[in-house]
């Protein structure tokens, strides 16, 4: 083996430098190697698609607002990264399993959440938002990368069971420097487990742009680890679906991990706490706007003549109905008693627990009935 | 009743664990072929094969992260740590995800998790070897902690905490890993005492040694030597650090009134202030005297050459219970 | 004097340090330009440029690790962790290198790292931003720990910690990061109080308050609120937990009889435990009553909607105070 | 970028894929990329390198004699990587900075160890066994990987004073799956470090082939975070030597890190404390001691007439004075006394532990006149 080094990724151009299929303007292009994953997609599909990315926004910005208007403790907008959220989740089988970072909200729309999942932890109400057996997608990851090794471990038990199923783990290109994330490539491969890796490399982790992290292209670590790669264009709903489902065929199949790089960007602020004025540019901004994934399915969709004014229509209808589901969720939620805090802690008694939570209980009770 | 050593009583129960429940699996370094550097694991990998005996590539955290997939998936899975320093590797995801998963579905997420730790000194080992981390464990809640000190409770407590639904900590003396004790291996362990309690292993009225783990033999070795001089030591092994069984313990501190608490692992925060700030909390009209802490030096484990005078042995035991008992001895000498 | 919230007091104190030792630098995740998430490095990468001010990649292990090398080079780094929750992955690097390399050489290699972590909670913050994790710090031998509770101790002790030959866990509450404070910008180091000093912030003959961080505005009112029913309680800010300065504590105790420790950590094996046993030891004669703890449950960090049901409050200081007075309240009622 | 899949490592045939000067049978071969870096090495200096191999083993083989006879507690030998730590060491210039693992006695001996500071750590006397400021190597590490970000940390230093300096990492095939290994890389990289990776890959961590850890050649990892790498034949010292010098001309010339894997195989147990037979094949074994570095080296030498009776009796003479000198050293090493026990913990005086020391010496004290 000679000296070698990856190519620097020009990151002005990275989404010129992935895979996709549809242009940002809307064209479709031959893509020899992903074409035959999306080959059944039709248009009814692509409509599809798009709907449930304008759902995801319009989920998206009730978050934003809810948050400004004092309902949610923080929200972190995924603005900008709809087509790989639904691109690779509506890729997924009923049976397989996710583990998230805290940004998925539309992995978590694709799963069939309910419309209080989407807040329940960001207002403080519950650890977990959503029921991770129901919807089989863990509760949403804070410490960044540990989730990665979670979905590794589940796909060793697929992987011994026989079963045919795949785990998946989301998370950033922030995350890539994380022990975990580079342990988990390791487990993976050496155990050849059925399981996908996809980084929705959204360029900035807070304010650290992927070059702090690396100054060559994400994809091409998985290699090394001996786990097949393919970067692609986020933004492209069509590119990431086929992606994903050559990853997760390859898993399937019982050849070992995949990894994905989805090449998007994070539109909004990292959460609402934060001000991305201070750490970058508008023209950069500008220029992923002009990527948007949304607008590149709809121009798709029009120049077919496949998405009519009724139907447009429809899909915010849609959408507005289920911003008004979640906010209604959100308000009516009713936190938990007092005592609730001790709860869960342990499957089975723990005789210090239930002393302490005891004689809170009994704490507690001394004001009862006081104004 | 068979006799075995500690590392076999171990051994077999694992073995009676993944017979019992087939979800059960094991992970870690070195613990297939070889059976573990203790081969605490050995014959495990023939008799289970390699997708119940799994060796890991080289990396705690992984190693642990990857159990608490397997959680998720149903399984029970029993992590092998090779050494007690080589687990904070793992800290993360033992504190963040392991003791956390389950509080935060609001226990719709288990964790099932036995981490087993060959632990604590006095074996002559080269650094980062005989660390006694229990006390990090204890202040973490979701966890359980157990430390065992003979071979019938080393086979039991392993059991227990493998069927288990909470996540424990578990600890293994290293330096008894070759001492033999009577272990019943047919009994059933519906009727072995629950994991959470501790053990009155030989009464008195004096003044009650509470310790766990390898020290307590140290502590009936005191408890002896103080006899000839006609004090009577109650010996407490705590073997569950989390819960810590207070009612016990408060039921002999009532009787002596007198206390020492003793550790290998170094002083400040640790099991001990533990122990005596609940004891104060519980007992304290019936404190006779200032319970004691006889632990390691707030130092990291010194080299091999210097552990014996790191170590709490016979002679420092001693020396604290004279002073819970207001005699006269090295420290107060003839004042007290 | 000038007024400054706690947070900018910091971020003076870091400018100070960098400028008294160029061998001062700062590492940290977002550090640069954004000047962290809580600002407290606001302008410093424009004012020392980027060698000085290292923006990570993101991975504390990996953070603090290089931190380790640039100390053997002779650097004073100082690190970010961004919230007490993501300092546990750095828990190896944190133990078995920063705490243990000045011992292992016996002083050839010095650790003068200072790890300044966003702490605690009481911001309604998600999941793993509310950590109280400092009794890991103060169980490790070889570190040094810090928790500041007003922007002149915060300025002045994180100097003092920089220049430390020794590593040190700084503790920041982040729910006072805007509450101000006068701070003497001016004044030599050297004529500051030690750091290893506690501090009597309000002096009191009935009972002793002791806590730290945070928890120290609380304990104020809780001086307050007695007061008005005629009852004189001593304040006492710990600032540092290891070592405690158990001169002054005891002093404290000697004159009152009766304690309370207060945090927000959890109770198991929690530094209220260690204060409490070492009081004991120490004072035992002195005590009236048993000295209480009032912190956290042991229970993983609630969700924000939680959080006030796991905070000590003034309320449940004043029905401690209550207790270790032995008089009639909430828990005890009528039968005290 | 496409799927791609690292090929699969043949590990029987792991060597022969790997960088070489010299065959196992001492035949010198052309190595376009590796002869420049080596141009300059002439008999005599083949000869001293193979007086320091032959005093290494001789060195390793009295550490190991010292533990049996129960003079050490551990011992870890090095047998078979004699090529790969003098190799690489003897490429190092003096200002250079060393961070090992616990099995480099090699690359200790090589930057002037004095004869006790092979043994004293695992003899239990103190908890480094050499002066780190002194030898420019850093205490042997035992926690797996923790030192490659310590090198890292050391270069970035490098970097920034711009002195003419590199930091090095030794590792083994196993450190290669920690998390730290991984996120030192990337620090490497992002930060473009004068470091130099050494992997010794040894084939086997403790009982664990190194296809646990990778079932592709851990080279093939480094090029995925931007570093570029070697991976070279560990037991020809040639080869090592030169690898070695490209590296730290890579790193030394601002270029950033630069990674070797030198594949070589660990003769003896993992340490003393192990019992290789319960997990390798004596065939394996026997393979290997085909390829001795010392003996393709001195085969080489013999090829060239450049290795008389009389300079051999002189190399075998030195490695006995020196082997001679840490028994002696070992030997007379007196433990230090009791209250050492708390030396070194802090720097500045800490008022607890100050406590305990004077009460620990109030009871030592007691025993005073004691039988
Ligand atoms: C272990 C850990 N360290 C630090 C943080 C703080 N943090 C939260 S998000 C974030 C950036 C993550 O970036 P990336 O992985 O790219 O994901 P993105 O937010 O862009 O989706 C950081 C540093 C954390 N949550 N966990
Ligand atoms: C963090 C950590 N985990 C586990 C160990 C136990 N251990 C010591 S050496 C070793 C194998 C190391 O293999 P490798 O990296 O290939 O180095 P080699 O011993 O072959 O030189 C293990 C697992 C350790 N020292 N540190
Ligand atoms: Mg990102
Ligand atoms: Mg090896």
């Amino acid at each position: 083996m000679s000296p070698q080094i990856t190519p620097i990724a020009d990151t002005a151009q990275d989404l010129e430098l992935s895979e996709r299929i549809l242009t940002p303007d809307g064209t479709r292009i031959a893509n020899p190697q992903l074409d035959a994953y999306v080959a059944d997609v039709d248009a009814a599909q692509l409509r599809a698609l798009h709907r449930d990315m304008v759902i995801l926004r319009r989920i998206d910005a009730e978050g934003v607002a809810l948050q400004r208007q004092g309902q949610l403790g923080l929200w972190a907008p995924c603005q900008g990264q709809e087509a790989t959220q639904i691109g690779t989740a509506r890729a997924l089988a009923p049976q397989d399993y996710v583990f998230p970072s805290y940004r998925e909200t539309g992995v978590i729309y694709a799963r069939g959440a309910q419309p209080g999942d989407y807040v329940r932890m960001w207002r403080g109400e519950e650890g977990a938002g959503h029921d991770s057996t129901a919807l089989r997608v863990a509760p949403l990851q804070i410490i960044i990368g540990a989730q990665t090794l979670h979905a590794v471990g589940y796909a060793l038990g697929i992987s011994h069971e026989g079963a045919d199923e795949v785990a998946v783990a989301y998370f950033g290109d922030g995350a890539t420097s994380q022990g975990d994330v580079n342990e988990a490539m390791i487990f993976a491969s050496s155990y050849r487990a059925p399981v996908v890796f996809v980084c929705q490399n959204n360029h900035w982790a807070i304010s650290e742009p992927v070059s702090v992290q690396s100054q060559y292209p994400i994809a091409g670590r998985a290699p090394g680890f001996g786990i097949p790669s393919l970067r692609v264009d986020g933004n492209d709903v069509l590119a990431c679906m086929a992606a994903m489902r050559w990853a997760l065929d390859h898993a399937r199949s019982g050849k070992g991990p995949a990894y994905i790089e989805a090449v998007t960007y994070r539109m909004g602020p990292h959460t609402t706490a934060d001000d991305p004025t201070r750490y970058r540019q508008e023209g950069e901004l500008e220029a992923w706007r002009r990527r948007d994934p949304i607008a590149r399915l709809e121009a798709h969709l029009k120049s077919l003549g496949e998405l009519g004014e009724e139907q447009f229509a429809e899909t915010q209808a849609a959408a507005d109905a289920v911003a008004k589901e979640m906010r209604a969720a959100c308000l009516g939620m009713t936190t938990r008693p007092p005592l609730a805090v001790f709860d869960g802690v342990y499957a089975e008694p723990h005789t210090g627990l239930e002393r302490q939570r005891s004689e809170y209980a009994a704490y507690l009770a001394t004001f009862e009935g006081e104004a | 009743m068979t006799e075995l050593t500690l590392g076999k009583a171990l051994g077999a129960g694992l073995r009676q664990a993944m017979k019992d429940d087939e979800k059960v699996v094991l992970l870690g370094e070195d613990i297939g072929r070889l059976g573990g550097v203790f081969r605490i694991t050995d014959g495990l990998l023939d008799e289970f094969g390699a997708t119940r005996v799994i060796d890991t590539p080289l990396a705690e955290s992984g190693i642990v992260g990857m159990a608490v997939g397997l959680a998720f998936r149903g399984y029970r899975p029993v992590v092998e740590i090779q050494f007690d320093g080589f687990v904070y590797p793992a800290f993360d995801q033992i504190v963040s995800q392991v003791a956390k998963l389950h509080y935060r579905t609001q226990g719709r997420v288990r964790m099932p998790i036995t981490i087993r730790i060959p632990w604590a000194g006095g074996i002559g080992a080269a650094e980062h070897h005989s660390e006694s981390p229990e006390a990090y464990f204890v202040h973490t809640a979701g966890l359980r902690v157990i430390a065992v000190s003979n071979p019938e409770d080393a086979y039991r407590s392993l059991r227990q905490a493998i069927a288990s639904d909470d996540p424990v900590i578990f600890f293994e003396p290293k330096r008894l890993y070759h001492h033999k004790g009577e272990v019943d291996l047919e009994a059933p362990l519906a009727d072995a005492p629950p994991m959470g309690l501790a053990r009155v292993v030989r009464p008195g009225t004096d003044a009650t040694l509470i310790t766990y783990g390898a020290m307590v033999s140290t502590a009936l070795q005191a408890a002896e030597a103080a006899e000839d001089e006609g004090i009577s030591l109650e010996v407490i092994d705590l073997r569950s650090l989390s819960p810590v069984d207070y009612d016990s313990v408060a039921a002999s501190v009532r009787k002596t009134g007198r206390v020492v608490v003793a550790h290998e692992a170094s002083r400040e925060a640790g099991v001990a202030a533990e122990v005596i700030a609940s004891i104060t909390e519980r007992c304290f009209e019936y404190l006779e005297s200032a319970p004691l802490r006889v632990t390691g030096h707030d130092v990291p484990y010194p080299p091999a050459k210097l552990e014996k005078y790191h170590l709490p042995d016979l002679d420092r035991l001693l020396d604290a219970v004279d002073r819970v008992l207001d005699r006269p001895n090295s420290l107060t000498g003839a004042e007290a």
